[in-house]
This record gives C-alpha cells, structure tokens and sequence, in this order.
C-alpha cells in the first residue's frame, strides 16, 4: 500500500458515506449539506487524477455555484418538509435489490477487460497545460463547435428558467 | 500507484447510490440531489479513463467531454429548481407524485 | 553574503540538509518541510491581524475625530492583546434547538477558507506558496467556500435572523463574484497562465496601466466580497440584528471577526500581486529580500485606501446593492474583457508602446460611454423616494428649501 | 504536480486545524453555566414563535440562477485565457461571439425585470 493507495482509500469512504446520507437524510438541508461533503471528495479524486482544473471547477461549479442554488431551492420551498410523513417511497427493497443486480451487472461487465489493470506514470508538465484545452477549443477542426454550443445551452437554461421561476408582483393579481 | 479499476469501482458505486436515491426518494429536490451524484459518476469515469488511456498522447477528448458534462449539469440544476419552485408556488408540494400537472 | 540578500530559501535550504543529514528518508523531510512552511505562514497571518485590528481601529478613530484605543500600552497597541485575552475565557453560549455540527463547524471553516489562500501567494521572487498552474481559480474557488460557512452559520443557529442575514449575504457574494471572475480573465490573457507568480513575473509594467477599468471593477468586486463598507449589509447591526453570526458568542464569534479581518488583508494583498506587480521593484533581481518590503508597502497602501473608503463613505441600500452589480459593473466587466481581447490580439506584442497606448486609450475609451450611459440611463430612471412636504428642523429656511427643490 | 497538490493539502489541514484548536482551548479555558434564558434563541427579547422558518423571496434564486450561468460561462473561457497569446484571431472572435451569446441572455433577464430587487 502506498501512502497515495491510502489517501484514495479514505476519500472513496468519505465519499460513499456521505453520498448515502444524501440520498438518505431526512431533512432536505442536510441531505444538501453531506452532498457537498461528497462533492468535496470528488474534487480531491479529480486531484489525485493530476486534472487540477477539473479539480478546482468542481469546487467552483458544483459547491460554489449548483449547491448554494440547490440550498436556496431548499430554502424558499422549506415549508413542504416539515411535513410528517415518510421522506422515501414504498418501493425501498424493490429498488435496493435492482440496484444491487445493475451494481453486479457493471462489475460483472468490466471483469474481462484488459485496460482495467492499467497504471500509469505521472505526466509531463506540458500535457497538463491548460492552454492546450483552450487552444482545442478554439480550433475549428477539433472543439470550436463544442464551445460555441454550450454558450446556446446556458443562455437556453437561463432563459428558460427565469422564464419558468420569475412572476411580476402584476401578473399574480 | 493506484489501478483503473479502483476509479471504475468507485464511480459504480457512486452511480448505484445515485440512482438509488433517484427512484426512492419523494422529494423533487432529493431527486436532482441524485440526479447530480450520478453524473459526478460519470465523471469520474470520463477523467480516469483520459489520465490512464489517452493523456499521454495529448488526447483531450475526455476532458472536453467532462466539461460539457459540467454545463449539462449546471443546466439541469437550473431549470429543474425553477420547476420545481415554479410547482411549489402553485401547489404547495415538493412530492414528485403529487406534481402531476404536466399530464396532458 | 547570501542570506542577507535572500534568507528564507537560505533557512529552508540549511533546515533541509539538517534533516537529511540526520538520515530521514526524502519523502518524510519534505512532508515536514511542508507542514513547517503552513504553519509558519498560517501563524504568522494570524498574528498579523492582531496588529491589523489595532491599526484599523486607531485609523478609524482618526477618519472619524477620535482617539480610538489608547488606554492599553503605548498608542494602545496592546489593546487587541487584552481582547483576545478576554475572549479566550469567554463563555460559549450554544442556544437551545442548534443543529450542533454545522453550528460548531461554521466559525472553523470562516477561518480556514481566508487563511487557504495564503498557501498560494508569492511574497517574493524566490519564496513563493506554491505557484499551482490554476491559481486564480483555487482562489475563487475557496471563496466559495467561505459563502458555505456563512450557511452553515445562517442554518445551524436556529434562528431566523441569522437565516435571513445568512442568506442576504450570500446572495451579494455570489453577485460579486461575478464581475470578478470575468475581469479577472484580463490579467490571464496578458500573462497565458494562471499562476500568481507567473502573473507577478508578467509585470513589467505593473496591468494596473494596461487595464485600469478591470482594476477598478477588480476593486469594487473585492471590496464587496469584503462585506466592508459601503457594501456591509452582511453585518448591518441595525437592520439585521448583526446577520448570520448572531447567535455566536466568545472565540466562535472572534472567529468570524478574524476571518473578517483577515479577508480585507488578503484581498489587499491579491489586488496588489494581479494588478500592482506584487514583490516587482527596483533592485528585486540581485536583493531577493527587497520584494517582500514591496509587496508589503503596495499592500498597506491598499489596505489604507479600503479604510479610507470604509470609514467616508455611507452604506448602500440592497437594491441600489444589487443594481449596481448587475447594471453596471457586469455588462461593463464583460464589454472590457471584448474590447481589451481584440485590441489587444490586433496589435502585434514587438510594439510594446502602442500597445500600451492602445489600450489605454480602449479603457478610457470604455470608461467615458460607461460614464455617459450611465448618466442619461438613471436621468431617465429616476425614482421618487418620497413624497409629500417634509418637517424642517429650521422653518426658517424653509424658502430656501423650496427653491432647490424645485430646480 | 502531485507535488504541489500536497502542499495545498498540507495547508488545507493546517489552515483547518489552528482555529479547530484555538476553539477547543478556548472551550476548556471558558466557564460554563448554561440556564434556559441563556440559551433561549436571541430575538430581540420577543418570545420564539414556529420553526425558524420565513417566507424567502423568489428573488434569492433568481440571483443565484444567473450568477450559476455566467460562473459557468467565465471558467469555461479560462482554458481560452491562458491560451490566448497562442490563438489566431479568428479564435479570439470565437470567444466573441461565445459571450456575445450570452450577453444577451442578461439582456434578456434585465428587459424582464427580474434584476430589480422589490
């Protein structure tokens, strides 16, 4: 074992526990904060993969940005949980057995191919750049596509949403 | 240094629980809370078979993907909270299967 | 004599060899090395604020025609001493109904979220935190960190005034980060790395006169993430009965205070590395030590400058807040990044004057039809607060009164 | 690179530890005499009513939603920043057009009235 064999070790616990809790916590608040505990060990996952970007936009995105907006949806419908009754449906066994069998069946699938033992040795400085992503994204033969449509994509969501949430004070009356 | 197959098995896991929590749970927000869980699956997935596979070649294909996944995500968590909030101002109720107005 | 010109590597060098020589293993004399090096710094910008408070409360006595403290001490520079003696044996009060993690969690995480960015800062050409290719990035992203302490804080405590100021005040968090996560992109593009100590390498020309409008919008931007005046609506006393950390008392709420502190230091110190040219002076290339003595006095200049700002000028109302957020300082973050793109991808980098002429004349440029916009936009858009006659405390200059009120 | 991540790591546990520590010194150093007026929840002396529930604006998500979409859009064009001294014009015009783009989503979001805070 590696010190760095134990370091993934730890944030893999940390990670399945707290991604149990979210999907288990009774109160909503709480099911939101251990998901950006889970969130965290995935930065540091994408840390240990020598993707530093990746690891600092998912602390940028997910926590900074997609969780404090997940909270305030919390908050402004917080009235809705308080509400006695039980916080799963019925079909808990049914669904734990289904996913049990697809957890199975993807085990099952990878056992017999050949790249999954792969290791691999540290990278060179110049394959971390992340100037190389920006000079893809640019490049009309590789991602400028790519790029050009996420911007479509966020001004759809964007509008769309605030045309779905936002009501004037004069259209309630 | 750490196999693949230690990122695969984590990631399924992550995944299993997401999906989990997608079909059990009532509330809409506990369902996106999942819905996420499981694309920080796929991920994971996408960033380890890049840095095993092709990083070194200088193959960015990965990445890229990773970052649309990113947008997708942030898309869906915007638009999925302003329904349900939407929902929520209309009928008091978070409970996906009490929201049934979108039936035809 | 080396160490004079450059001690701290010279230290770091000697402490390293002593351990190797003492046969411990590479990897473990790095681990401590490391783990000296974060303490060092992490302790030394806790003391620093120490004295930091001092200064600000004695500065803030003379803006305002006061003494400020002078009872403890010369000049009353033990006063902070005494205090934080005082908190050390205060009670911790943990009201009824706290939700005990997030509660007991949120002042530690105040704190650490401030002091993480210091791990990343160059103090001078050879001793740097660690010059990570992202840098700029990590730094925002800790930001986000701390806006999760101030939630934390708003939850656990129970109560509904903390919610509320909780919630206030990360909605202006997360409204600023926006015009400062673009401008920021500026400096970037000028240096093609995310890297502080690349970017301070950079600035040979310091980009405070390649970009005077990204660092004007930078400034704002930091001075609001400050939750300083004029934008501390985060702890409007009056209003918000002090906002999220109401419900804290003895060292958790000093943490807050801190990290309060702590925060307008670190921002003082990230504005001087991005815009000012951090440790670049006179003499830096053959006296390592002297970059330092610079960034430091950069700093404090700015750091005196958000005093001045922060002791003059009165607090904004939250719309007014948020207006000029959204209306002004984002459009106007995004029309700089475009123009300051093309002018400066259309110039060819060997004509380093016109293109500094260039660009300066793009940012006044951008400056003067901000300017007039603005102008002719709130002309048009004025809103009559109030209405009605209003009681004179001197009926006498009532005439007066009028006369200007109807211009 | 790992390297340098294990610094930050370092530092992040430090950065964690020394309030943690100066808070549970302070915890053994300080009295405690808890009694229920003490610990009853601060609301300017008024007695607590419900859950510490109110109704929050629409407004608060309306913030968070556009401030979502440009965070977004602003990482995405790092990689485009940090690779700008090497792309042809036609790629900064790319960039253009990209945040042109978006520009107009916040055209859009202010012509429908939803920055106003009332």
């Amino acid at each position: 074992m590696t010190p760095m064999q134990i370091l993934f070790l730890i944030t893999g616990v940390v990670i399945l526990f707290s991604a149990v809790m979210a999907v288990s916590a009774r109160k909503m608040i709480h099911s939101a904060l251990w998901f950006v505990l889970a969130l965290l060990g995935v930065a540091v996952v994408f840390a240990m993969l020598e993707a530093s970007f990746f690891a600092v936009v998912q602390v940028l995105i997910y926590v900074g940005a997609i969780a404090i907006l997940i909270i305030f949806g919390v908050m402004l419908t917080r009235r809705a949980l308080e509400d006695n009754g039980k916080h799963i449906n019925r079909a808990t066994i049914t669904t734990t057995v289904i996913v049990i069998f697809v957890f199975a069946g993807l085990i099952y699938s990878l056992r017999l191919w050949v790249p999954l033992l792969a290791t691999t040795t540290p990278l060179s400085s110049d394959h971390l750049d992340v100037g190389s992503l920006g000079l893809a994204f640019t490049d009309p033969r590789q991602f400028s596509l790519p790029f050009e449509i996420t911007s479509v994509l966020l001004l759809a969501a964007l509008i769309g949403a605030i045309y779905i949430a936002y009501e004037r004070k004069d259209e309630k009356k | 240094m750490i196999p693949l197959w230690w990122y695969l098995i984590l990631s399924a896991a992550i995944f299993c629980i997401g999906l989990f929590g997608a079909i059990t749970r009532k509330n809409s927000i506990g369902i996106l809370i999942s819905i996420e869980l499981m694309l920080n699956a796929a991920n994971i997935n996408l960033l380890a078979f890049w840095r095993y596979l092709y990083a070194q070649q200088g193959d960015l294909r990965g990445q890229v993907f990773v970052i649309i996944i990113f947008v997708v995500a942030a898309s869906e968590a915007a638009v999925g909270l302003a329904m349900i909030i939407s929902a929520y101002r209309r009928k008091q109720t978070v409970i996906a299967n009490e929201i049934d107005s979108m039936k035809g | 004599m080396n160490f004079l010109y450059d001690p701290i590597p010279f230290i770091i060098n000697w402490l390293n060899s002593l351990m190797l020589s003492w046969g411990w293993p590479v990897d473990v004399v790095q681990v401590v090395m490391f783990v000296l090096g974060a303490l060092l710094i992490c302790v030394g910008a806790m003391l620093f604020t120490t004295l930091l408070i001092w200064a600000e409360r004695k500065i803030g006595g003379r803006f305002q025609d006061r003494l400020g403290p002078n009872r403890v001490g010369p000049w009353g520079i033990f006063q902070t001493i005494a205090d934080m003696l005082k908190i050390f044996t205060k009670e911790y009060i943990t009201p009824a109904g706290v939700d005990k993690i997030p509660f007991n969690l949120a002042p530690v995480l105040a704190v650490a979220a401030v002091l993480s960015i210091w791990a990343v800062i160059p103090f001078s050409e050879t001793f740097s935190g660690v010059n990570i290719n992202i840098a700029l990035l990590y730094i925002i992203a800790i930001g986000g960190l701390g806006e999760m302490a101030i939630i934390l804080a708003g939850f656990g405590s129970n109560n509904k005034y903390a919610l509320l100021g909780a919630f206030r005040a990360v909605a202006q968090l997360i409204s600023y980060e926006v015009p400062m996560v673009i401008v920021l992109l500026i400096p970037v593009m000028f240096t093609g790395s995310m890297g502080l100590n690349d970017i301070v390498q950079a600035q040979k020309i310091p980009f405070i006169v390649l970009a005077p409008v990204a660092c004007l919008i930078f400034f704002i931007s930091s001075i609001a993430e400050n939750g300083r005046a004029p934008f501390d609506l985060i702890e409007a006393d009056s209003e918000l009965v002090a906002g999220f950390n109401i419900e804290y008392s003895g060292l958790k709420f000093g943490m807050f205070f801190v990290a309060d502190f702590l925060h307008a230091f670190t921002s003082a110190i990230i504005f001087t590395t991005i815009f000012l040219g951090g440790w670049q002076g006179p003499g830096v290339a053959t006296h390592p030590i002297l970059g330092g003595f610079y960034l430091l006095a950069k700093t404090l200049i700015v750091y005196f400058a958000m005093l001045a700002i922060r002791f003059t000028l009165p607090r904004f109302r939250i719309d007014q807040m948020m207006a000029l957020n959204w209306k002004i300082l984002t459009p106007l973050s995004l029309v700089t990044l475009l123009v300051t793109a093309v002018v400066d991808k259309s110039i060819p980098r060997e004509l380093m004057a016109v293109r500094i002429g260039a660009l300066l004349v793009a940012n006044i440029l951008i400056w003067l039809v901000a300017d007039r916009l603005f102008t002719v936009y709130s002309r048009r858009h004025t809103r009559l607060v109030v209405s009605g006659p209003r009681p004179l405390a001197r009926p006498d200059l009532k005439s007066s009164k009028e006369e200007r009120a109807s211009l | 690179m790992l390297h340098e991540w294990l610094y930050l790591g370092i530092f992040l546990t430090v950065a964690l530890a020394i309030p943690a520590a100066a808070l549970i010194i302070a915890g053994i150093l300080a009295p405690k005499k808890p009694n229920p007026i003490k610990n009853s929840t601060y609301e300017c002396g008024m007695e607590t009513v419900g859950v510490s529930w109110v109704q929050f604006k629409v407004q608060y998500y309306i913030y968070g939603l556009v401030f979502l979409v440009f965070d977004v859009e602003a990482v995405l064009l790092y990689p485009w920043a940090v690779a700008y001294n090497k792309v042809p014009l036609y790629g900064v015009l790319e960039a253009v057009l990209f945040v042109l783009i978006l520009a107009s989503g916040l055209i859009y979001v202010w012509r429908k009235g939803a920055l106003e805070w009332v």
